[in-house]
């Protein structure tokens, strides 16, 4: 298929949703239950997955000179003009977008088919009222919101969706908004989110400012001449906790990513998010929009300065370790279940942070995928227990609902990355899910910590060369160095951009790389450390989690008797499963080392190229394949050894745990803190404010509201309490005190009259007699003299 | 028979027939008027189509001061006097007085259910009233001769005020007489500034030799001082004079006095702080309709007084005052923003977040970049769209509850789902969610101001300030929606019924219109307002680089 | 009048025809005076009777003074005198223009009074008597021209005033009123007349631009003014005393407050628009008597002089006017801020060959004329409501535009113009103020223009006082009430035309600028020849 | 030898004036106020004549306008009086203190 047909298709894949979206709306009720839900499943995902999957698999067929050309020429239509920047709105046409899209729609398809069965009961009822339809509506729109963001070229439109799919995120974590808890989650994410974008439009703002574009694409190459001329952003002196304009740039649009994908210190939300239906926890708080922060970092990976990035590697570091802690304590499935996406998010930060970029994005499909598994299991296990989610309270119930088992079982595995270390079947290795992507997040991580300044050695080898214009070399560097970086974790693995990648390296980096490349600091080493022993904790919580629901014995009689699993429920689960294995192996991975040379491709990027052909380097990689290869075996272990029979062992830990496991049940108190500070702080100056304006600011128009009602009935006799004389002599009652001056000589007296003229003539004509000369100098200085 | 002209007394007419018409028929004849009005307004977009394309410098021109449906008549003339019946509209006028007309409109059919108010006598007198203040507020916006300006200005004073005082809440005289002295505290400064300018535009051209050129007219002479706002703007030899530092008005140099008087008197209408504090009174006070015409229409014209006088006639004044006005508009939009979050009263509420986005208007005008032009208008057009369905959005659940305690309600969201849908567009779109109208505004501004940075360093911090008021506006919208909308069905508002038809109605269209303006702000509203906009943007920045290059820097003291 | 006795032949002296002809509305007044003393003897004194023969005189008195305007060119002309300009009296398009505007007025208030006191009055012959004679003094005033003459008509204008102020013998108050009145007038004019002595030392004569000439030229010489200000302040007193100009207003409330309604309403705008006129007369013979345009900054001080008492007396009034209770008194206070605002335009100075001028003087007649209509619609509309309520509270009012819609919307229109806001002709009065005062330019001009604008907002509260108690404070305890036909028809006619002045208020200014042209006719054409005191001392000696 | 000039005259004059305005001031009785009224005028009349004497004899402005002073003195008195009565029926006395009903 030629010219626009991919955009088109790809058009038609938004706009689908929004249509069922509107239908739903005016006609969910004639639709009826479960009417609606198929119709959303059809409109809302149906029909975009079958686009989806035909561009794909055309995009796969063509070659790299089709796709380049192709993303040139995608159409641009004029939007609107932001002064004198004009805004298009067109669809960014590369194997990042393709893929995340053909990602979305598929998980989303079999989300919504999941959902059905999951509001097929009394799941649907908000305070006893049927909201069937409109929670598909929501579901529809929330689609079309995340299509767009995924497909959109230009940073407005991006935020745009941005936030259109955090409304869908209000709107379906509120959905029962009878109940108190949902209530406060949706306020706290939405809330939470827009200090996000706080940053977000900061960044924008900035970009507007110096690039004077907002397209991606042209942001980027712009960001990367100003770099080489050291002109615009960086020509500004400006610097704020040491860093430069543009490094704030890059921060500000990070804190859009913050938000969304809830990096430490915005992360509250997330866990509280879990208020919502099951199925909106799956796929919005799991695979896709919460994913859409690392999408988000992909797309702006160019605006990026190495300071920037450092910073966005440290919050993502944070962020997976203390989740991964908190997950350790967690007792509710669904809590659990979320700090491990917290924690996994982290990683996919911290990967784009230390230059893993296709790592990262490898990562988001893999976890996007189990993830979604994990939390459909763990809706079904709800559901099928009657809405429990206490785990203490579950137990043994692999019995009744085995496929939900088993399949929570796979997710385990590749969460924790499971696999066999070194051994390789037809050139593939042997794993699930984070068994690839996040090794290969940590093998960069490592070069970067470790063997940084042996590689600059090796690198300025190369150092000099074309100019950065240059593109089609620029991508083939990019190229190399990103399917090299995950070289170890997967020898070569037979996927077809190896093949350019060794052809490639011949290219050179620009003057300006070069240079940048020069002052890119190599990562803290306690990054490195701690990703690596979070990738210890993952597998023994995760086990914890699985042991605790499914094996063991069952713990509460009567939730035990309640279970069960339906299959509309549980093909979802097994197809994701399916698609999980699916992802760790084929399509994506290219697709992203596809698009990498290009998304990556800006001054600054190159700096981070993650390794070389340094012998040093490939060692390295294959011992820390087996330290993190292993990792799950340690995990597993050790959760069966603990919660293997029963919770006992458990119980004794907790006590001697004593303070660290109520810190960590309380989650560091963080929420405490913002609910303190934030919240409570906030209030605080609001009702100030509306004091002062009550008070201060009405005192000096009308002088106290109540007091001046006091006053008047001060004054009298003809002045009622609540007239508007009494508000008026209040607003006025300088001028009546004014009044009362002016009308003290009217005593009533002929007399004190007649004295008084006389007083006042008498003292003009004194004046008139001792006046110095000229006459009219004293009367009133001359016109001339005051230049009027 | 000039267009305007039709357009501006028709309400007169309707006002009138009012009082004639059998009382059981007033409503109609109203609305039948208000209506007529509105398709009159329409007759307007033929001349504007086609502004974002290739005819842009057919209809904007080439310059400041490019005119349509124009009527110039004498109205009050001497040797060195001449008073005009000027009316015209260009790009920044128009659609605000389509706008006008669209809400007055509405309102009109808001007040449907007069007869069931809690003071439902005069009916006659409240539609007379009424339509009078539209023909004031159409007035103002079409009126080109400063004096025919400040009539209208001053005609609409008197409507309002018995429309508030009169049919108003419990507070309606405070409220009433609160409105009345702010806007005649400001329209008094206003009157200072229209003899002043009148006379010192006259002391330009005798100095010019008694006999200049027009600004923007070919082969008209002005032999004497004009209240042509376009000529005062546009007339060189004027322009020279009034900003040059020699000139001094009581002492004080003439541009920098005469645009704060102007200024305050457009601020408080506004409202800015510290002159806002009117505003909440009357809201709160006024009937449902009155409120959504103050919020939707009344507000805009401290908008359109800036861009139509303060700025176009005294750029350096402009530039004098930038800082200390850009500060002002920050603050009032996080102070509102504040305000409006300490609020426990629906309406109160809804009134200072007008006041906060309000803000955005002076704050995009005050740094004078296109940007902030352009958002400063899209947002006076978004925010008369977005609060007039907030204000009616209350007044439906205030016909039914009778009360507005926000802590009061609960859960109306399943007991009146239509409403509560209806309602979740209205605020979302005032909080400023992307796709909706109040979004395109802000952002405009907020880019806008921080483009500034290149000519006044202080507007980062300020952008960055005003940019934080997202997180702000989301926290008191969503706050005010849980508190309303969701949670349990309360058992004392089970029974009520569903917005009717004619509430539906009424709702419906200012929805689509939020979502409309949201998705396509450059066909709805960018298209007619830029080319205006921009030419004089680019006039007034001219202005202020001539000045200094002749060296006549700032300070009120000459 | 030396030339009076100069002249051998008396009577060739001036035509007699002419001059009486000119003067004819004065004496049609005199003659309608000697009609109503003569009805009670001829025919009887019962109200309908008198108030024919009055009103027949009016309309006599209004014709002819029509026929003279008809006559009187753009030039002045003086009479009973030989010598052109040093008469005593002045017939021209102001003097007589004010003639015709008094009898409407005065015909306007004897309505009112047929409609009120009449019902329960005896005295119609006394009544129409004092108030004719005082309307003639007031066109005495205005025709003035000699220092003499504004004596004879001041108090002419005032003793029938005293007098009609007290009509009521059984009211304590108005006796109250009449005695204050009186005593502040008679030392007012014993003060004025002893300035005029003064004057009279210091120039030589009493010929008003005379006067002028002779200040002009001691201040242009830079000699010592000293005794002049004193005399002329002297003066200035007692026309201060009819306009009511701080400090000598004291008389004004109280005065206002104990006489009846419809005494209240003519004294309020007839006497003091005589005295502004006659004071706005002697300053444009001031700025005649410079010699060119240049100069005219010799009169900053006197402008200031007039500006500044113009200022205070507006801002006084204003104030004062707040919480008063009874809408008479308050308004009385309000009649003096407007006096303010009128005497305002007595200080534009612009020299007589220069562009604008008679701006001040056009507009301060504008505002006369607008003031009359909006006084008579606000005074009718009180009248007629304190006399239903029995008192003149402003609580009167309550609900009125319930109780009676036809007088609380001319009331409204009445106050709204009052206040100065478009659409009433009180904005335009207003604005021909504030366009005179910048026309001057100075700093003086400006700040009178701030302060006018100011006093504006300040006004507003106690008029909106009662439009409140009308419109928006209805107790319903107050029955709906009809009132006669006539007064109705009066205040809406008011009304009306106040609305009818705002959107003509381009031909309206055309015609009365034309009254204001004629002034600077009265040029000197040869200052005066003058011995100093010091010579006439020696002289004296000998 | 003392001649007696103008000097003298308007010295005395003044003398009047400001016994007159003295009386006017302080006396409560009505008639006591007149009184000062009347010597005002008198001062004033005395002014009148003796200018009239020293400014070259042609003139006789001043005596003339002295005339018409007398009678306005006259014209007013008689009101005065005349208003004073009808006080006094009033009120039962003419002390001008006494009439402060209206005020403020």
């Amino acid at each position: 298929m030629t010219g626009h047909t991919y955009e088109i298709c790809l058009a038609l894949g938004v706009l689908s949703p929004m249509i069922g979206f509107w239908l739903l709306v005016f006609g969910g009720r004639v639709l009826g239950k479960p009417g609606a839900g198929w119709f959303a499943l059809v409109t809302g995902m149906g029909v975009p997955l079958v686009l989806a999957t035909y561009v794909l698999l055309c995009w796969l067929r063509v070659d790299d000179a089709t796709r380049a050309a192709l993303t040139e020429n995608a159409a641009r239509f004029h939007w609107a003009t932001i002064g004198g920047v004009s805004i298009d709105i067109g669809i960014k046409l590369d194997s990042l977008t393709i893929a995340m899209f053909f990602m979305v729609t598929f998980i989303a398809f079999w989300i919504f088919f999941f959902s059905i069965g999951y509001m097929s009961g009394h799941s649907d009822e908000v305070d006893g009222k049927r909201k069937y339809w409109r929670f598909f509506a929501y579901l529809s729109l929330f689609a079309f919101s995340m299509l767009g963001l995924v497909v959109s070229s230009n940073l407005l439109f991006l935020f745009i969706f941005w936030e259109l799919v955090g409304l869908c995120s209000y709107l379906l974590i509120g959905f029962y908004f009878h109940e108190p808890t949902p209530q406060y989650a949706q306020i706290k994410a939405f809330v939470t989110n827009r200090v996000g974008d706080f940053g977000f439009l900061i960044g924008m703002m900035l970009v507007f400012f110096h690039l004077k574009t907002l397209d991606l694409d042209q942001a980027a190459v712009v960001f990367g001449e100003q770099y080489a001329a050291g002109s615009g952003i960086f020509a500004s002196g400006f610097t704020m906790f040491g860093w430069s304009l543009a490094t704030i740039l890059g921060i500000g649009l990070f804190c859009g990513a913050m938000g969304k994908s809830a990096q430490f210190p915005l992360h509250v939300w997330l866990p509280d998010a879990m208020a919502g239906p099951t199925p909106v926890s799956a796929l919005i708080h799991a695979a896709t929009m919460v994913a859409a922060g690392v999408y988000l970092v992909a797309r702006v990976f160019r605006l990026m300065t190495p300071e920037a990035l450092m910073f966005v590697a440290a919050i993502g570091c944070i962020t997976l370790t203390l989740m991964a802690l908190i997950a350790l304590v967690q007792v509710d499935i669904k809590k659990c279940l979320a700090y491990s996406t917290l924690s996994q998010l982290g990683y996919m930060i911290f990967g784009m942070g230390c230059g893993a970029w296709v790592a990262a994005l490898f990562h988001l499909v893999t976890h996007a995928f189990f993830k979604a598994m994990l939390f459909l299991g763990s809706g079904q296990v709800i559901e099928g227990c009657h809405h429990v989610q206490d785990m203490r309270r579950m137990g043994g119930l692999r019995k009744k609902m085995p496929v939900t088992c088993w399949t929570f079982f796979i997710g385990v595995l590749a969460i924790s990355g499971a696999g066999i270390a070194g051994v390789k079947v037809g050139g593939a290795g042997i794993g699930l899910g984070g068994f690839f992507s996040k090794d290969e997040i940590l093998a960069v991580a490592y070069v970067r910590s470790h063997e940084w300044t042996s590689y600059e050695r090796v690198e300025e080898g190369h150092g000099g060369g074309h100019g950065s214009d240059e593109h089609a070399s620029a991508v083939k560097v990019g190229a190399s160095r990103v399917i090299l970086a995950s070289d170890p974790a997967h020898g070569d693995s037979g996927h077809g951009s190896t093949a350019h990648g060794a052809s490639a390296h011949g290219g050179s980096h620009a003057t300006g790389k070069a240079a940048i490349f020069e002052n890119t600091p190599p990562l803290p080493k306690w990054m490195f450390y701690l990703a690596l022993a979070t990738a210890y904790i993952t597998p023994f919580y995760m086990m914890r989690a699985w042991w605790m629901t499914f094996m063991g014995k069952p713990r509460d009689q009567h939730v035990y008797d309640h279970a069960h699993e339906t299959p509309m429920m549980y093909i979802p689960l097994a197809v994701l499963a399916g698609g999980t294995a699916f992802a760790s192996y084929f399509v994506f991975r290219d697709l992203f080392a596809h698009a990498a040379p290009d998304a990556t491709d800006a001054a600054m990027v190159l700096a981070i190229d993650g390794t070389t052909h340094t012998p040093a380097m490939s060692a390295a990689h294959s011992y820390l394949v087996y330290a993190v290869g292993g990792s799950f075996v340690a995990g597993f272990a050790l959760a069966i050894g603990i919660y293997g029979r029963g919770l006992d062992v458990a119980e004794k830990i907790k006590r001697t745990a004593g303070p660290l496991h109520t810190l960590l049940e309380k989650k560091y108190f963080i929420d405490e803190l913002y609910h303190l500070v934030w919240i409570k702080g906030c209030l605080v100056v609001a009702t100030v404010a509306r004091f002062f304006d009550t008070w201060v600011l009405d005192l000096a128009y009308n002088l106290l509201g109540s007091a001046t009602e006091r006053f008047a009935v001060f004054i009298g006799r003809f002045v009622d309490v609540h007239g508007v004389d009494g508000i008026v002599n209040g607003i006025s009652k300088t001028s009546l005190d004014v009044s009362d001056v002016v009308r003290s000589p009217q005593t009533g007296r002929i007399r004190s009259y007649v004295m008084f003229a006389a007083m006042v003539a008498a003292v003009v004509i004194l004046i008139l007699v001792f006046k110095p000369e000229p006459s009219h100098r004293l009367l009133i200085p001359s016109v001339a003299s005051l230049g009027g | 028979m000039n267009l305007l002209t039709a357009i501006v007394f028709l309400p007169m007419l309707g006002a009138v027939a009012c009082l004639v018409v059998p009382k059981n028929l007033v409503r109609q004849v109203a609305v039948l008027s208000s209506a007529a009005t509105l398709g009159l307004s329409l007759w307007l977009f033929p001349t504007f189509l086609g502004g974002g394309g290739s005819d842009a410098t057919a209809i904007f021109g080439t310059s400041y001061g490019t005119l349509h449906h124009v009527i110039r008549l004498p109205w009050i003339m001497g040797d060195s006097f001449s008073i005009e019946f000027f009316l015209g509209v260009d790009g920044l006028a128009f659609p605000l007085v389509v706008l006008t007309t669209l809400v007055s409109f509405l309102a009109c059919l808001a007040s449907w259910n007069f007869n069931s108010w809690k003071v439902n006598k005069g009916i006659r007198a409240y539609f007379f009233l009424f339509l009078l203040l539209e023909t004031g507020m159409l007035g103002v916006f079409v009126a080109l001769d400063f004096f025919l300006f400040y009539i209208f200005w001053e005609v609409m004073l008197l409507p309002m005020y018995f429309l508030i005082g009169v049919w108003g809440g419990e507070r309606k005289e405070y409220a009433a007489i609160k409105f009345f002295l702010f806007t005649l505290a400001g329209s008094v400064l206003m009157l200072v500034a229209l003899v002043a300018m009148f006379f010192y535009s006259g002391d330009a051209i005798a100095a010019a030799g008694g006999s200049v050129a027009s600004g923007y007219l070919e082969g008209v002479m002005l032999q004497h001082g004009t209240f042509d706002l376009i000529e005062l703007a546009t007339c060189p030899t004027i322009q020279s004079y009034f900003a040059s530092g020699s000139t001094l008005f009581l002492g004080m140099k003439f541009a920098t006095v005469m645009f704060m008087f102007l200024f305050i008197g457009f601020a408080i209408k506004l409202p800015i702080f510290p002159f806002h504090t009117w505003l909440p009174d009357a809201h709160v006070q006024a009937p449902t309709p009155v409120s959504m015409i103050l919020a939707g229409v009344l507000l805009k014209m401290g908008g359109y007084g800036f861009l139509r006088l303060c700025y176009p006639i005294f750029p350096t004044g402009g530039e004098v005052w930038a800082y200390v006005l850009a500060c002002v508009g920050v603050i009032s939009i996080i102070y509102g923003g504040l305000c409006a979050l300490a609020q426990t009263d629906f309406k109160r509420l809804v009134a200072y977040s007008s006041v906060s986005h309000m803000g955005f208007v002076l704050l995009g005008i005050a740094v004078m970049t296109k940007a902030g032009f352009q958002g400063a208008m899209f947002q006076m057009i978004a925010h008369g769209i977005s609060s007039p369905m907030c204000f009616f959005l209350v007044g439906v659940i205030y016909d039914r509850a009778h009360h507005r305690e926000i802590n009061r309600f609960g859960g109306l969201w399943l007991t009146m789902p239509r409403y509560g849908t209806m309602a979740t567009i209205g605020f979302f779109a005032s909080l400023g969610l992307p796709g909706m109208c109040g979004f395109i505004g802000e952002v405009w501004v907020l880019l806008g101001t921080f483009d500034a940075g290149a000519k006044y360093p202080w507007a980062y911090p300020l952008a960055i300030i005003a940019a934080a008021s997202v997180i702000l506006t989301a926290a008191y919208i969503l706050w005010l929606i849980r508190r309303v909308y969701l949670g349990k069905e309360r058992e004392e508002y089970k029974g009520y019924l569903d917005v009717s038809g004619r509430e539906t109605f009424i709702l419906a269209s200012l929805a689509v219109l939020c979502i409309a303006l949201g998705i396509f702000p450059t066909q709805t509203v960018f298209n007619f307002t830029n080319g205006t906009l921009d030419l004089m943007l680019q006039q007034v920045t001219n202005a202020i680089a001539m000045v200094s290059q002749s060296a006549v820097s700032g300070g009120l003291i000459g | 009048m030396n030339s009076l006795l100069g002249q051998t032949n008396l009577w060739e002296a001036f035509d007699v025809g002419r001059d009486l002809f000119l003067f004819s509305p004065m004496i049609a007044m005199v003659c309608t005076m000697l009609l109503i003393v003569a009805c009670p003897i001829v025919i009887g004194r019962g109200t309908r009777t008198i108030s024919v023969a009055a009103s027949f005189g009016i309309a006599v008195t209004f014709f002819l003074a029509w026929r003279v305007m008809g006559t009187v060119g753009d030039a002045a002309v003086s009479g009973f005198s030989a010598e052109p300009f040093l008469g005593l009296l002045v017939a021209d398009k102001l003097s007589v223009g004010f003639q015709l505007l008094l009898m409407v007025f005065l015909a306007g208030v004897s309505l009112l009074w047929l409609m009120g006191s009449a019902r329960t009055e005896r005295n119609a012959p006394e009544f129409f008597i004092l108030l004719i004679g005082s309307a003639l003094g007031m066109s005495l005033m205005v025709s003035s021209a000699n220092l003499l003459t504004m004596v004879i008509a001041i108090e002419m204008a005032s003793i029938p005033s005293y007098a009609i102020v007290g009509f009521d013998k059984r009211d304590r108050v108005g006796a109250e009123a009449s005695l204050k009145y009186m005593i502040f007038g008679a030392v007012c004019a014993a003060i004025m007349l002893y300035g005029t002595s003064l004057v009279y030392g210091l120039v030589g004569s009493l010929s008003m631009t005379e006067i002028a000439a002779f200040t002009v030229a001691q201040m242009s010489g830079g000699a010592n003014v000293t005794l002049l200000g004193v005399a002329l302040s002297c003066v200035f007193v007692g026309i201060a005393f009819k306009i009511s100009a701080v400090p000598f207003h004291f008389w004004c409330p109280d005065a206002f407050q104990g006489a009846k309604i419809e005494v209240t309403t003519w004294l309020s705008v007839a006497s003091k628009a005589a005295g502004l006129v006659m004071l706005a007369r002697f300053m444009s013979m001031m700025c005649a008597a410079v010699p060119s345009e240049l100069n005219m900054n010799l009169l900053t001080p006197l402008a200031w002089v007039i500006g500044v008492l113009a200022a205070v007396t507006a801002t006084v009034g204003n104030f004062a006017a707040y919480k008063q209770q009874s809408v008479k008194r308050m308004l009385a206070y309000s009649s003096i801020a407007h006096a303010g605002y009128m005497m305002m335009a007595t200080a534009v100075f612009i020299h007589p060959s220069a562009s604008g001028a008679g701006a001040g003087m056009s507009a301060m007649l504008m505002y006369i004329v607008i003031y009359m209509f909006m006084n008579l619609c606000a005074f009718g509309v009180t009248a007629m409501v304190s006399w239903e309520a029995g008192t003149d509270d402003i609580e009167g009012f309550n609900g009125l535009i319930r109780r009676s819609p036809l007088l609380a919307v001319p009331m409204v229109i009445a106050l709204m113009s009052l206040i100065g806001m478009p659409p009433m002709a009180g904005f335009i009065g207003k604005w021909w103020i504030l366009v005179a005062l910048g026309q001057t330019g100075t700093l003086l001009g400006w700040s009178l223009v701030v302060v006018a604008s100011v006093n504006t907002l300040i006004s507003l509260y106690y008029y909106m006082r009662i439009v409140v108690q009308m419109g928006i404070r209805d107790s319903g305890r107050r029955p709906a009430f009809s009132s006669p036909l006539s007064g109705l028809a009066l205040v809406n006619v008011c009304a009306v035309v106040l609305l009818v002045l705002f959107f003509a208020a381009g031909p309206f200014k055309e015609r009365v600028a034309g009254f204001s042209t004629s002034l600077y006719s009265v040029t000197v054409t040869s200052p005066v020849s003058h011995e100093s005191l010091a010579v006439a001392d020696q002289e004296a000696g000998q | 030898m003392l001649t007696i000039g103008l000097t003298h005259y308007l010295i005395v004059a003044v003398v009047l004036f400001c016994a007159g305005l003295y009386t006017m001031m302080t006396k409560r009785n009505a008639i006591g106020i007149l009184i000062g009224v009347e010597l005002v005028l008198n001062s004033a009349t005395v002014n009148l004549v003796a200018f009239d004497r020293y400014l070259g004899g042609q003139k006789l402005d001043g005596q003339i306008t002295a005339l018409f002073v007398i009678v306005l003195a006259a014209a007013e008195a008689a009101i005065a009086v005349g208003i004073c009565i009808n006080v006094y029926s009033n009120l039962g006395t003419v002390d001008v203190d006494r009439a402060s009903r209206l005020q403020g």
